[in-house]
């Protein structure tokens, strides 16, 4: 279809393709549409349970993540931030932020902070909510930070010492946290791994935030309870907005998304027509010869 | 200390159906289907000789100090073969890595190629490219290179991640003959759709033996044929056992 | 003496008795400490292997440069990117010693505002390209391709919102999809992928498999 | 965030889109940046890591025996450039290589292999035990399907035929399902480029293109 038209060394049709999409994908953009976000049994379940926190309660929110998985990582990452933070200030909910992954965990959080920065600003930080940036050493950072979490964070990102934070006191191990907010992208198996509520008492649930692609490779464990809930990318990301009531990046994404999904499959069908007539057609012509 | 006696029992049971099945060849050669990615390889170097345009292969992502040690070895073993094929033909080959434990040994492989086939002086190190330990550096050194050269085979065998959509697409765009191969479920359609020949799942861990041809390499896929009689019998005896509400192979997977 | 040093056991040994080793923990946790370290190695091997790496890179585009190759200008903006970042991030601080906070900062532009937009840029071919995927390779050239086509379909419209609220009927075709085809194929694909992995390192153990030495396989030389 | 750090964003990001029109110079300048840089990163982190773990142990006496050994394997890889001595790298290699499928095997028999044998069972109540049995099907027939050293006759051709079937629907599930993750990415972008500043950056990229439009129709088309 492609070989024919070409312009310099690509084909003009391949060109197009990816122009249409380009204007497609800015419409929604430039202008949300604000096409449906029908809520799936999935996100409410996650989002009742965030919802469920009380003063006091400690929320862990790990993001494995660096900038270049920004787009699919920060919407849902940044409804549920901006839920934990309203959390705080409401009920005294105490959050703690950190990655383990790269160095990339850092920046990454820094990133997502500055968008979320109207939620945290009226809250006092160490007392609130701490971020503890870049843990290093991945999994084994996770299984430290389960056993002995003194012993994993020792200094926060702005080189505070962990026993100088006033709202890290009493917390020892994974059992003194009650939920988990954990944001991945193709990595979901550390969390059941490292974090059951199986198997710490005091833990309550974990949330996984994971890529769409990966939910079919977590729902074993969401179905045996070492995960208890998820959030899958943008779309999840949408919905947890409707759910918080107040639009923001991941419901402009999801017009986009659901202009691109409709885009492909329109490449799919018109790719077949085209298929099927040049084949009739050459088939005919050999029939005549 | 404990004892994972029942993943003991089939770990010991697959390897020694493996060894048996390596044995017994060696006496009757096993017939092996025919994979269609491996009796296209000599057909597409030589297309590439015609056009004058180089082979181009990759591994990807994955490397031999992670999970992924096996299906590398795998697909270096493939690479061999393209090397040899090359040489046949006189073909330039190039191999884009981003672990730098694999140039050495990419060298030494493809340097063995050429030579096999008699034409190791057309061996050069500018054959194997580093672009540093990250994916999105191969990547762009990889569309860059695909864009601007036109290999005309585009080779990627391994455990890939990513870079299978950057990497095939380009290719795909810029005409190659596609051939490609991996374990990994998600890269597996993007595979199927974009290839000319691909090997879907483990047959990229069979054909790392079939594309020897030696009886003995193919006697280990016959061990593995034996291993998975071995598990259909067992999903059908569970089965039947369920049925008559009995619950011993639960238990016995649970050892 | 160095001729049987030089021999090709001596490596192919030295793999067997680590991994088995690994296995032998794993099997009866006898030894959870030896097991650990030895996965460190790996990580502080692979570190020292940069060398190689980067001496390959070096010599490529040096000679490129040398020989004035087409667009050789490039490869010395390459090398010279080498060394600014490397050279702000060790003046920055390194290995838990702090350094100039201006080199770092300068080193943390690159990082984000450079390398950042730029690799995502890279990553964003992904999106692209699903596109070209679509529109080249998905054509009903048989049957079963035709079958994974419709599937597709279906998924694609069970994924994007805008499906649900088409037919709400897509939600739950498609979450059957998911749960029951995709986890029963999946399962077959798993038990043959870890079987034959397990085949590859048996043969590696017996010498069959030795591409991971730089040399053919047996009975290809 | 200031407007020039913007601009360069929105270069950086036009830069390695502009392989989607054709491969251009903007690309290739793009391309050895990102490869210099994250050599550099990587280099960076490689020397940081190194020197936590072996090289300020080993200085400061803190070194265990196992360090030392990871030590002088590590250096073995640099015997490559001693001719005499280069078959030591090998050593290396295989401890590499031994880590490495230590654990792949590892990880390959309780998930890939034992975990997998369990099935549900077909007489659970409601689709349950429906859903079971086209498990338990898809699950047997992918295992015929790659059967590679038996013939494919009778049954067998009709179990490995079922199984393709069932392995085009899984691909099916897979290709579908993964637009939404890709395509996150170059719409998190366009929100960049859309709006102003970015905007400016992307006209121009736009005029410089369809100035090359206009010029190229003279050339050959192979250029």
């Amino acid at each position: 279809m492609g070989e024919r038209v070409a312009l310099g060394t690509f084909p003009l049709t391949d060109r197009l393709v990816f122009l249409v999409f380009i204007i497609l994908v800015a419409i929604p953009i430039l202008s949300p549409i604000g096409l449906p976000i029908p809520v799936t049994d999935a996100t409410k379940k996650s989002f009742k349970l965030m919802d469920s926190l009380k003063s006091g309660d400690i929320l862990v929110m790990c993001f494995e993540q660096d900038m270049g998985t920004f787009y699919s990582g920060a919407p849902p990452d940044e409804a549920g931030l901006r839920h934990a933070f309203t959390l705080a200030k409401q009920r005294g909910v105490k959050v703690i932020l950190f990655g383990t992954s790269s160095a990339g965990c850092k920046v990454y959080i820094d990133a997502i902070l500055m968008d979320t920065k109207p939620y945290w600003e009226p809250l006092r930080y160490g007392e609130d909510w701490v971020n503890f940036g870049w843990l290093p050493g991945f999994e084994t950072a996770m299984a430290g930070f389960a056993r002995d979490v003194q012993g994993t964070c020792k200094v926060d990102v702005y080189g505070k010492r962990v026993e100088e934070i006033p709202m890290m006191r009493g917390i020892k191990t994974l059992s003194d946290v009650t939920g988990i907010w954990y944001s991945t992208n193709t990595n979901p198996d550390m969390l059941p791994r490292q974090w059951s509520p199986l198997e710490y008492k005091g833990l309550k649930w974990t949330i996984c935030q994971t890529l769409f692609a990966s939910v079919p490779w977590i729902m074993p464990y969401v179905d045996k309870g070492s995960i208890t809930g998820y959030v899958a990318d943008q779309r999840g990301a949408g919905e947890y907005e409707m759910l918080l009531g107040k639009l923001g990046m991941g419901a402009t994404f999801m017009d986009a998304q659901s202009l691109g999904h409709l885009y492909g499959i329109a490449l799919i069908v018109m790719a077949n027509v085209h298929y099927l007539y040049t084949r009739s057609k050459t088939s005919k012509s050999k029939e005549e010869k | 200390m404990y004892l994972k006696g029942f993943e003991l029992f089939v770990f010991a049971a697959l390897c020694l159906l493996v060894y048996l099945g390596i044995e017994r060849a060696k006496r009757k050669p096993p017939e092996v289907r025919p994979f269609p990615a491996l009796e296209h390889i000599d057909e597409a170097v030589g297309r590439a000789a015609e056009m004058g345009r180089p082979v181009h292969f990759s591994t990807g992502l994955g490397g031999l100090h992670d999970e992924w040690a096996p299906v590398t070895t795998a697909g270096l073993a493939i690479m061999g073969e393209v090397a040899k094929a090359c040489g046949k033909y006189r073909v330039p080959m190039r191999y884009t890595t981003v672990l730098s434990y694999l140039v050495p040994i990419a060298e030494d492989l493809i340097k063995f190629g050429y030579d096999t086939a008699g034409h190791v002086e057309l061996y050069n190190p500018d054959m194997v490219v580093y672009t540093g330990e990250e994916q999105r550096a191969m990547m762009s050194a990889m569309m860059g290179y695909i864009m601007r050269e036109k290999p005309a085979v585009n080779m990627l065998f391994g455990a890939t991640k990513y870079e299978t959509i950057n990497f095939l697409g380009t290719g795909a765009i810029a005409g190659c003959m596609q051939f490609g191969g991996t374990p990994r479920l998600y890269y597996l359609p993007v595979m199927m759709v974009t290839c000319d020949y691909c090997l879907l799942g483990e047959e990229v861990y069979a054909a790392g033996a079939a594309v020897t041809k030696e009886p003995s390499q193919l006697g280990s896929i016959k061990g593995i044929d034996h291993f998975k009689i071995f598990v259909l019998g067992w999903m059908i005896v569970s089965l039947i056992l369920a049925l008559a509400g009995l619950d011993w192979f639960g238990k016995l997977i649970k050892m | 003496m160095a001729l049987v040093l030089k021999r090709r056991e001596i490596p192919i040994a030295i793999f067997a008795v680590v991994s088995l080793l690994l296995l032998a923990d794993y099997f009866t946790g006898a030894w959870p400490d030896v097991a650990k370290e030895t996965i460190g190695w790996a990580i502080i091997l692979w570190m020292f292997s940069y060398v190689l790496g980067v001496t390959s890179l070096f010599r490529y585009h040096l000679t490129r440069i040398q020989k004035r190759s087409q667009y050789w200008a490039y490869s010395v903006v390459l090398i010279v990117c080498v060394f600014v970042y490397l050279l702000s991030g060790l003046l920055g601080g390194v290995g838990g010693f702090s350094g100039i906070p201006a080199s770092k900062a300068f080193n943390d532009f690159l990082w984000l505002n450079v390398l950042a937009p730029l690799q995502t840029g890279i990553l964003s071919y992904v999106g692209f390209y699903m596109y070209t995927i679509f529109f080249r390779g998905a054509r009903t050239r048989s049957w079963d391709v035709g079958i994974m086509m419709i599937v597709t379909i279906i998924l694609m419209l069970n994924v994007a919102p805008v499906g649900m609220a088409l037919w709400e009927g897509f939600g739950p075709l498609g979450d059957w999809f998911k749960d029951v085809i995709n986890t029963g194929s999946y399962r077959g694909i798993m038990i043959g992928v870890g079987v034959g992995l397990i085949a590859v390192w048996v043969r590696a153990m017996l010498g069959y498999e030795r591409a991971f030495l730089g040399e053919l396989s047996r009975g290809a030389e | 965030m200031e407007w020039y750090i913007a601009v360069i964003e929105a270069v950086m990001m036009l830069f390695a889109w502009s392989l989607l029109y054709r491969e251009n110079p903007f690309y290739r300048l793009g391309e050895h940046l990102c490869i210099g840089l994250y050599l550099g990163f990587t280099l960076h982190m490689g020397i940081d890591v190194l020197l936590k773990r072996v090289f300020v142990p080993l200085a400061t006496g803190k070194g265990t025996t196992g360090l030392v050994m990871a030590t002088i394997l590590g250096l073995l890889f640099y015997t490559r450039y001693v001719k005499p001595a280069a078959f030591l790298g090998r050593w290396s290699t295989g401890v590499l290589m031994g880590v490495g499928s230590g654990v792949a095997v590892m990880g390959a028999i309780k998930p890939m292999i034992v975990g997998q044998l369990e099935q549900g069972s077909w007489f659970a109540p409601g689709m349950k035990g429906f859903n079971n049995f086209v498990m338990t099907v898809a699950t047997a027939s992918t295992i015929a399907y790659f059967l590679f050293t038996y013939k494919p006759v009778g049954w067998l051709r009709h179990a490995a035929t079922v199984g393709r079937v069932f392995l085009m629907a899984c691909f099916g599930v897979t290709l579908g399902t993964f637009l939404l993750s890709n395509i996150g990415f170059p719409i998190g972008m366009l929100m960049k480029l859309v709006v102003p500043p970015g905007v400016y950056v992307s006209l121009l990229a736009v005029a410089v293109m369809a100035f090359d439009v206009v010029s190229g129709r003279k050339r050959p088309a192979t250029s």
